[in-house]
């Protein structure tokens, strides 16, 4: 079941009296479920795009449903959001309070949420993350991957369909980076949330069910990570970096050598290297 | 002009509860023309370490010798100090004031007593050397530019100095792949030029590929210090500690295992790729 | 030119309340800074002219007291009079943007601030007088501590609120108060 | 930054972490206004002995509690003299140009100094022992009755809430500017008027672009998550009242009231 349902999305903005295009027409459609990576440069139109799907922008042209719900209608943009978590890229500036369980219950306050549920959806939400026991505790004194966790509790406490991140782990080392992943791993997986994750990484898109590249406010492709990844032309002209296994696919098969399919990871690099293992 | 980190302490709060140790008894020293990559996980003291050969504080116990010269001596001429050595902060853009690019990048040269034509070469210099367009781009406000344009123009102004040293912390974070090519050409482009760089970061591809000599710290104390090609020799450690492999070296590690010998120093996709085509070329046959 | 939201204003005076805690602390590494620059002032005033009257006496109200809280300065014998000086910079500064367009916004910035600059300093000497040390102060004082020690501080201000406004509207942080205006 | 600001929360168990925080902030502003009333001697002794005592409570050490007492002596060292030599032409010991200093002058810079060091050392328990957050939540309970004249008293509190948990970020990143700028050799240390005003703006500028960069990612995050305005929310609840609450209430009130009579 189609739950993000994009087409031909086109949204400007006004920059010292000039248009300028920063989504053109853009068709895009998200299933239940479902675990998206939206690949792109910086200013490709990728965060526009994310904006859009929880009702942070306007719908200026096209059409937008999500949740079944029209988001052009302004009537519904509360509605959206409570289906459509968000989770931003700094850490830092997420946070209304230096409260932990304060935070996190947060959002269960904006709906409304009857004062005496609060307590066990704010244990629950930070339970899917690992972060129990933390309640009490000040943000600030986390590391960068617990903060993005709380901030993850934050979305989930409000039990959203679908949660965005928008490049949330750009600005995570590389431990608190995994933190995060494996914890989306969990929301998809265990919480069957749909996910839409933003990112320049090429690396990150292989966790994905799907992979679209947006590039200058297009979608150039979507599909699987296999088959967006292998496809090196595609990477060039979005201006993204392939990881090293699909460099050296594309490196043997110029010195002709063809392996069997494009490896993804180091493992299967491995694997497509050493048939006898 | 070498760099000799002499019995180094560090303690942020001490005699708080919040005390914490950055660097124990640190010594190391770094050679004129060296490209160094300082790796460790957060808070094992890459950040102190930085800040104190670019004079910005004291060690508690020790001494930061540059040039043979105390840098924390009384009578050492700090502005000297600015010039030889200069720092970029991760995300410099946020250090950005000044009402246009022009005026932001020739900041540091404001006390230097350089000459008007001088500081205006330097900056047409350091600008340039970013990648951007001088012309284009002078009189511009630099809060009115995009985040990589704003990261170049705050990289310019601790270029325009003109440093012999140059300490990047965390440079490419947030960079586009695009922008993080460009910006790790810049860098040995610098080296090249006789520029001593030392590049924190947490990306050890980007530090493979560039660095000559990479130093891993964990809790404020030296875990390796060795040429790059034999820092990344023993891969249960850096996996047990926590930091990161770089691919190539990964991958030899990963090829050796299952019978095909690679090379230890092997850490660069360029060294690898050799082995790859022999490899397949085995394969396939 | 699109009008901030609510909710975008509460967060920039929570942020500029925030600075009235830090910005002190951070001068304090500068030299004697505290006293001649008058640190707090900044975010008051650029709050006010930012955010509006409301927004501004807030800031100006609770800017301090937070500052006392949690850094021990201003010290609590001084916070009264702080408080009612700071609370009129905040107000009146808001009032004064809201009430003048020129159709020039540095021209808008300096009436404003000047009138909330002389305003807060004659209520907060006002204040000290008949208040908190009836008959200790003299004209000759209240003129002294409030225009002549702080006179690098006010010009300081007067230095550096256009320029961060101008700087903000360049960033698109805050809107333009004139379309394509200098 | 190599110090820890004043006045910054200390996590304990003690029975002053444990009071009720809207109990901790009444008693703070009442035992200020004792500290103002008192007047005879044995006023200070009350005063002091209170503050003895509570702090012994608190499990705090003496130096947290007369911390920023020694920060502000030059503060302290002008009040006193202020006061020895202008507070009084009558009975001064001589009169030199301006100067009349008396022993009346005197006892009043004593007088004047004590009361601050007072009221610094029962703000510095209350902001020790409780929890920043804490403070803005009884502040808010506090002024919930003023929303009858039409004061957003939950709007107000949010703006707090946030702008409490945004100053370790602003601390952390004002550092981090000014050691960038230092680096690239600005001079905050300049002694001309001009140079002065130019030296700040390379710290000043880019704090304000940071500060006002996350207010507006910060209102978008909310926004993502639901925030319209303050009101329509979930309403907070306190917990009620315990006995040593109210005897803690008791006791600063009839302290204040003791400095009243015996003025």
């Amino acid at each position: 079941m189609v739950i993000i349902e994009a087409t031909d999305l086109v949204h400007s903005y006004e920059f010292e009296g000039s248009q300028n295009r920063s989504i053109d027409g853009v068709t895009l459609h998200i299933e239940q479920g479902e675990w998206l990576v939206i690949l792109g440069r910086n200013g490709s139109g990728k965060t526009t795009f994310a904006k859009h799907i929880n009702a942070l922008l306007p719908v200026q042209g096209g059409e937008l449903n999500v949740a079944r719900l029209d988001a052009r209608d302004p009537a519904n943009i509360w509605e959206i959001r409570r289906h459509c978590g968000m989770v931003f890229q700094d850490p830092n500036n997420q946070f209304v309070s230096s409260v932990i369980e304060e935070d996190i219950a947060f959002g269960l306050e904006n709906y409304d949420t009857p004062a005496g549920e609060i307590p066990a959806r704010v244990e629950r939400a930070l339970a899917i993350v690992g972060m129990d026991g933390f309640e009490k505790k000040s943000p600030h004194m986390l590391s960068g991957g617990q903060k993005q966790r709380i901030a993850i509790a934050g979305v989930l406490a409000i039990d959203p369909q679908i949660i965005l991140f928008d490049e949330a782990t750009s600005m995570l080392d590389p431990e608190g980076r995994q933190e995060v992943l494996s914890t989306i791993h969990k929301l998809h997986a265990e919480e069957g949330k749909t996910i839409v994750m933003i990112t320049h990484l090429v690396e990150e898109a292989t966790l994905a069910d799907r992979v679209a590249v947006f590039s200058q406010g297009k979608l150039l492709g979507v599909s699987s990570p296999r088959e967006v990844l292998s496809n090196l032309d595609l990477l060039h002209n979005a201006g993204l970096t392939p990881p090293l296994p699909i460099r050296a696919y594309y490196d043997l098969q110029k010195e002709g050598v063809t392996l069997p399919c494009c490896p993804l990871t180091h493992q299967e690099l491995v694997e497509a290297l050493c048939p006898s293992k | 002009m070498p760099i000799e980190i002499k019995h180094a302490s560090y303690t942020y709060f001490p005699g708080t509860i919040f005390e914490s140790l950055a660097l124990q008894d640190f010594s190391l020293q770094i050679d004129d023309g060296d490209y160094v990559g300082i790796m460790g996980k957060t808070g094992c003291g890459k950040s102190t370490l930085i800040q104190l050969i670019a004079g910005l504080m004291p060690p508690l116990e020790g001494q930061i010798i540059i040039d043979g010269k105390d840098i924390n001596a009384r009578d050492y001429p700090r502005e000297e100090l600015r010039r030889k050595v200069g720092i970029v902060f991760q995300y410099p853009e946020v250090q950005l004031f000044e009402t246009s690019v022009e005026k932001d990048v020739a900041f540091g040269l404001r006390h230097s007593g350089l000459s008007k034509t001088t500081i205006a070469e330097n900056v047409r210099w350091a600008i340039e050397t970013v990648g951007l367009d001088f012309e284009a781009i002078r009189a511009e406000s630099p809060f009115s530019l995009s985040g990589g344009e704003k990261r170049r123009v705050a990289i310019a102004g601790v270029l325009a100095a003109k440093p012999k040293i140059l300490i990047l912390d965390e440079p490419i974070v947030g960079l586009d792949p695009r922008g993080r090519a460009a910006f790790l050409e810049l860098t040995t482009h610098l080296n090249a030029a006789g520029v001593t760089i030392i590049m924190v970061s947490h990306n050890a591809d980007a530090i493979a590929e560039n660095a000559q000599r990479v130093i891993v710290l964990e809790d404020g104390r030296l875990l390796i210090n060795a040429p790059a090609k034999h820092a990344f020799r023993d891969v249960a450690l850096l996996q047990e500690k926590g930091i990161g492999i770089s691919p190539a070296r990964e991958m030899a590690h990963l090829l050796s295992a299952c019978g095909h010998p690679i090379p230890q120093d092997t850490i660069r996709y360029q060294e690898l790729l050799p082995f790859l085509i022999n490899i397949g070329k085995g394969a396939s046959r | 030119m699109k009008e901030m939201s609510v909710v975008k204003k509460s967060i920039i005076t929570a942020v500029c309340l925030a600075l009235c805690v830090v910005l002190p602390q951070a001068f304090h590494a500068i030299p004697n800074a505290g006293s001649v620059y008058l640190p707090m002032h900044i975010p008051v005033l650029l709050c006010g002219l930012i955010c509006g009257w409301p927004f501004g006496l807030l800031c100006g109200l609770a800017g301090p007291a937070l500052s006392t809280l949690f850094t021990g300065m201003p010290p609590v014998a001084v916070l009264p009079v702080m408080i009612i000086e700071l609370a009129v910079y905040g107000l009146v500064s808001g009032l004064i943007m809201s009430l003048i367009r020129t159709r020039k916004t540095y021209v808008d910035l300096y009436i404003s601030l000047i009138i909330a600059m002389v305003t807060g300093r004659i209520v907060a000497g006002l204040a000290r007088a008949f208040i908190f040390a009836r008959g200790a102060t003299t004209m000759a004082t209240w003129a002294a501590s409030y225009f002549v020690t702080s006179l690098p501080g006010i010009i300081i201000q007067l230095v550096l609120i256009p320029t961060i406004v101008f700087a903000l509207m360049n960033a698109r942080l805050i809107p333009r108060r004139y379309p394509k205006s200098a | 930054m190599n110090r820890l600001p004043t006045g910054m929360y200390l996590p304990g168990d003690s029975p002053i972490h444990r009071l009720d925080p809207r109990v901790k902030l009444l008693g703070l502003f009442i035992s200020v206004t004792a500290i103002i009333l008192v007047r005879p001697l044995i006023g200070y002794g009350v005063i002091l002995a209170f503050l003895a005592f509570t702090v012994a409570l608190s499990g705090l050490s003496i130096k947290i509690a007369l911390n920023s007492v020694q920060r502000l002596s030059w503060f302290f060292l002008v009040i006193f003299m202020m006061n020895t030599f202008f507070y009084s032409p009558e009975n001064a010991w001589f009169s030199w140009w301006i100067f009349t200093p008396s022993s009346a002058g005197l006892m009043q810079g004593v007088d004047v100094v004590l009361r601050v060091v007072f009221a610094l050392v029962a703000s510095n328990v209350i902001t020790s022992s409780t929890a920043p957050m804490e403070i803005t939540n009884a502040l808010e309970a506090l002024i919930s009755p003023f929303k009858l004249v039409g004061i957003p008293a939950e709007q107000i509190a949010m703006i707090l809430s946030i702008a409490i948990q945004f100053i370790p970020t602003f601390s952390e990143e004002t550092e981090m500017i000014r050691k960038a700028q230092t680096a690239r050799g600005a001079r905050f240390d300049s002694k001309k008027l001009t140079e002065k005003a130019a030296a700040v703006l390379p710290l000043v500028v880019p704090i304000f672009l940071s500060a006002f960069k996350r207010a507006d990612e910060l209102s978008i995050a909310m926004e993502a998550r639901g925030y319209r305005s303050a009101s329509g929310r979930t309403r907070k609840k306190f917990a009620p009242l315990k006995v040593d609450d109210y005897f803690a209430l008791l006791i600063v009130i009839a302290i204040c009231i003791l400095q009243i009579l015996i003025r």
